[in-house]
């Protein structure tokens, strides 16, 4: 694999704010902090990573209701993030929107989606739109095993691979849609096969690698840049809390979760950093404590910020100018 | 009787129908061995098998074409949606199917089939996890709609829609899930097209659904010291509606606030308020008051969903409103 | 100014700004090189090609997704639903993506994507293909909604709504299709949330969309000789409504009738009646009467679809009702 | 192929019945004897056939918009049927429902369906009803090319399989979803090719062969009833008529139809049975009139049947016993 250093130590950066962000979420959603529903990605963070870094900051992602990663790694303002989950005026939404909702349509990021499915159709428009504006943009489609199951995921196959758009699905294969395991709910659990139905090239992948799946990636944007054609990722992965913040799971045993926690995705690339991609100690370190520094002022710009006035919730229905 | 929660009483119902009927079976989203998204159903995969409380895929239109293929063929279905909100996501069915297909087809189609869906806000789920939708399913025939506001109500509603042969909307409220009353624990209905008078006055008519029935209650109290006697109202259905009981109520009174958490354009509130119009308007002494939604997307910072949302203080308002107050 | 039929128009329309702005496109079922299940788009694809006028897979989800995420990327999209009843197949991605974007996003998301679809009936279309559903559409906050009556008015509202920069609900008639109407050749809008008062009067407002405004002046005519002048308003935009002309209206007036080929339960004619019911509520003389679709699906036999939708002897009858003859 | 000569000319005569059927409907919908839309299923009679040859009458099948040609085959009544297309009281739905909504419960024909792709979640749950009430009989999910692409089909397969439901999905490709062929809005039209991915067994079938669709369908439902498995079932054809009655055809040229009309199933058919079936031609001479007296007195049926009253149209709203 011809990656850099580089890019191999900004995937770790990458991959470490959004496990900080997020172990900082856990604890302030649990101390009352943050309003409504949390879904963390902590255990996940290669996926949206490794795609991620495939992309330019002109290109588009649409994501999930488990969305902090895939906006941390599309590059999101952490500060603008965190203020939203308190439902601050600061935050990407004003605090209209909170962590289901959060976009920034200045990086391409076209939006959370508390809808499972919700934001497939959208991406097909977005690659359908970059067609009719002439730009080679990509789109990315991130979604989990759960949604490859509603009807919005296969109307969005099909036509992706009929239009030949500029288009990557990428399928987090975190095992469970809440609890159900996606053996359960379907006699075919490997996703990826699916994609030979449409006449699209599918990919199966490690989740748990975040080279393995920036190389998948590298390849499939390539193919959607170059020559406008879609691909289907589908990377295998798990998350270490609930469904959502407070769950109380019971759906896995405690096995299962340390056998997956045994290929953690952060811890699996730290020890690789020094050798072979010859990152100093020094450096990581460094490069660590700017990471919690950031996450730090990220929460204290959230704290220190104000609420909306409650008469801002009638404002703004329409786009007006 | 017994002190249950709204979501005892709905699950002892369920329960207690499955026992009797192994014809009758439940799914939707994780309703299975976690018992819910809302934990609702928790207990009756252990007790009725795999099969009959079946998880099945995130897939809400085939959920709802499920229950409905199956109550074709004889088997009596009750599907879960999670959030009232994914009904988006199932409308065909719903409506251009299960809702039609009795008529349509000149009568041969028995459809017992109750849909249960939750509805509501107040907990910072933001715009897509707080909706009530309930006027959509009001506004096409041939549904059911159903809005209990207790767990008394829960239980014998659920009785009701179970004996049912035609789609049933069982909308509940998450609210309301945790709230407790005294709740039989032997079999009964409450029928439909029967509103509930909660509390007879002379003054002023409040009607109101679901856990808004809740909040009038809190808004009520202590209305009385001051000298207006406010009479309350859950109709408990939406369709059938109990229209002789509201214009009973309004001809009494002279005065009409209606109170519901959906927004109010076409929806039932605007409904009621012309059904006044219509058929009352000669009783009506003021205008009609509506406390509703405010026209925008339910926010998620908890300052914006309040201001949206109905509250005892703004119910409160508008009763003094109509009594000029 | 020649004349056109309200297809034309709508056709011209969407040709004139396609010339103008290479961002915009269409998608939809068959719209290309068939024009369209109605024939609306004919030409359309010859002139602009296969990318701008493309044929979609029936799959409504996928096109209004495909659409609105077109729109937030800076392309503008008009996308088909060939029927209106088909609206549940997609309903998702109207009501939780495009109406909530741009205020769940805080402002960010700019949506120019206009979605257009036909109602109606009297054509033995049966059940599902004789549909008006606005009133969902217009209970959810974010959506502007559009119903023209005649051709003039929907090619000006056409370019109102492809200048528009939010999701638009244009709703368009099969039966007024091909009727025609004086039309201008050049650049004209019509404004959104202006009602048009068709013919003036001072015994009663009659008030009525899309193709009811026809039956309405066919009802209406020879009411005068019998010494009653009835105000004729069409709203032409039921989001935003022009509740002033309303309110102006039945201040003059003091009665009002409300039709609408939808059903009446939670529609657009309640609405209408307890806007009258709240703000009007003084200066009505008489109760609100509405006409609307009998509480029945629409049934496939003419004898029985007559029955069930408005006519202009009903609208006359509901006239004359509320006139005391 | 071990099929009874009976078995074949059985067959025959149910092609035959929907073509006269239909042949008769196509003239008296031109007169203006038969209201609102009408699809034709002319061309298409071997599917209907031979699937529903494979069935019993306690089995059930969900059709369509272009549903005539199904229940025809389902043992649907001819008179009742004309009376409902003319809108009459005597027909299977009190004329409330036309060509688009003929049910007959008690043939176990749930419905012909206005909506795409409608009928298809309603089949998974008739399949799921039959588990639960134990019983062991099938169901066919009839739908076309066009509806293959909806989210309901995926949503369908997908639990169908999942499920192990006695259920076989039969989708009639006849190349067109209205004008817009099946090349044009999928990138493999070897629709067959999607089962794989729901791990189910696809097969695809000529369909204007009615005996190969019968073999085809007769293992499918062995399986269904014996094993409780799906199938998928794609049988190639295409429609004599336009997409509806009155349609001015503009998306095929004369020579595509043409040669589907070489290959017209019951023209095919009919040639065989005398040599190799052994059906002598006075036998097959008298079916024939047989059916044409069948559908004169369907038509003298409708044609002598009352109108429902206008006031029946508020009746039977709801179920009432
Ligand atoms: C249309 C819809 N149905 C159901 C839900 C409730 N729900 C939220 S997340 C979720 C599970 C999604 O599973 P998956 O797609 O695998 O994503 P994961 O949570 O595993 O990341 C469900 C059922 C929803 N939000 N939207
Ligand atoms: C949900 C929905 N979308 C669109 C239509 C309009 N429509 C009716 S038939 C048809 C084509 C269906 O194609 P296919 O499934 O291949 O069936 P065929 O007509 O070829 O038998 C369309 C688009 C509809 N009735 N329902
Ligand atoms: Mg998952
Ligand atoms: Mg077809």
């Amino acid at each position: 694999m011809n990656i850099s250093p580089e890019k191999v130590f900004e995937m770790y950066k990458t991959m470490l704010r959004i496990r900080r962000f997020e172990e900082n979420v856990s604890k302030l959603y649990a101390k009352g902090k943050i309003p409504g529903f949390v879904h963390l990605y902590i255990g996940e963070e290669a996926v949206a990573t490794g795609v991620c870094a495939c992309l330019d900051p002109t290109d588009y992602i649409t994501s999930t209701h488990r969305g902090h990663g895939h906006l941390i790694a599309k590059g999101g303002d952490l500060k603008k993030m965190m203020a939203e989950l308190y439902g601050k005026r600061t935050g990407y939404c004003g605090g209209k929107g909170g962590s289901m909702h959060i976009a920034d349509l200045s990086m391409g990021i076209l939006g959370a989606n508390g809808i499972v499915s919700g934001g497939i159709p959208i991406s097909v428009g977005a690659a359908y739109g970059l067609k009719i504006l002439k730009k080679d943009n990509v789109v990315v489609s991130f979604f989990g095993d759960g949604a490859s199951n509603e009807g919005n995921f296969h109307e969005s196959m099909n036509a992706a691979a009929a239009f030949k758009l500029p288009l990557v699905f990428v399928c987090e294969n975190n095992q469970f849609g809440v609890s159900t395991r996606i053996d359960r709910i379907t006699n075919n659990s490997d996703l990826a096969k699916r994609a030979e139905g449409y006449g699209m090239k599918g990919i199966r992948v490690d989740g748990t690698d975040v080279l393995k799946v920036y190389e998948a990636t590298e390849d499939a944007v390539e193919r959607a840049r170059k020559e406008s054609l879609p691909a289907f990722i589908v990377a295998d992965t798990f998350r270490h809390h609930g469904h959502f913040e407070g769950e109380n799971v019971t759906y896995w045993d405690k096995n299962e979760l340390e056998a997956w926690k045994e290929k953690d995705p952060i811890v699996r690339l730290r020890k690789n950093l020094t050798i072979p991609f010859g990152i100093s100690e020094e450096i990581i370190k460094m490069a660590e404590n700017d990471i919690e520094a950031e996450i730090s002022s990220a929460i204290s710009f959230a704290e220190d910020s104000e609420y909306p006035e409650a008469e801002d919730a009638l404002t703004g229905l329409y786009w007006e100018r | 009787m017994s002190k249950k929660t709204y979501m005892e009483a709905i699950r002892e119902g369920i329960y207690e129908e499955m026992k009797k009927d192994s014809r009758l079976f439940m799914i939707g989203e994780d309703v299975g061995p976690y018992g819910g998204e809302m934990g609702l159903s928790k207990g009756l995969w252990e007790a009725f098998g795999d099969e009959r409380v079946r998880d099945f895929p995130i897939a809400e239109s085939l959920i709802l074409g499920a229950g409905l293929g199956a109550s074709l063929v004889g088997a009596r279905a009750i599907a879960e949606i999670p959030f009232c909100d994914f009904m988006g996501m199932c409308m065909d069915q719903l409506y251009n199917q299960a809702a039609k297909m009795h008529y349509m087809f000149g009568g041969q189609a028995k459809i017992p089939l109750l849909i249960r869906t939750p509805i509501g806000g107040y907990q910072g789920g933001a715009e897509q996890h707080s909706q009530c939708l309930e006027a959509w399913f009001a506004h096409i025939p041939g549904l059911k709609v159903v809005m209990p506001s207790n767990a008394y109500d829960a239980k014998g509603l659920l009785m009701t829609s179970l004996k049912d042969n035609n789609p049933v909307m069982f909308i509940e409220h998450k609210k309301l899930y945790q709230i407790a009353d005294e709740v039989p624990d032997n079999y009964y209905e409450v029928p439909f097209g029967k509103a509930n008078v909660i509390q007879e006055g002379s003054d002023v008519t409040v009607i109101a659904t679901s856990y808004m029935v809740y909040l009038c209650k809190k808004a009520l109290t202590g209305l009385e010291e001051e000298g207006i006697n406010a009479e309350l109202i859950d109709p408990r259905t939406l369709v059938p509606f109990d229209e002789e009981c509201l214009l009973e109520s309004i001809k009494k009174t002279g005065r009409l606030v209606i109170v519901q958490e959906a927004w109010r354009r076409c929806s039932f509130a605007s409904e009621i308020a012309s059904v006044a119009a219509e058929k009352g308007f000669r009783f009506l002494k003021e205008p009609v008051k509506i406390v509703a939604a405010q026209n925008v997307p339910i926010p998620f910072s908890p300052v914006l969903e309040n201001f949206v949302l109905p509250s005892p203080e703004k119910i409160r308002k508008a009763v003094l409103d109509v009594m000029r107050r």
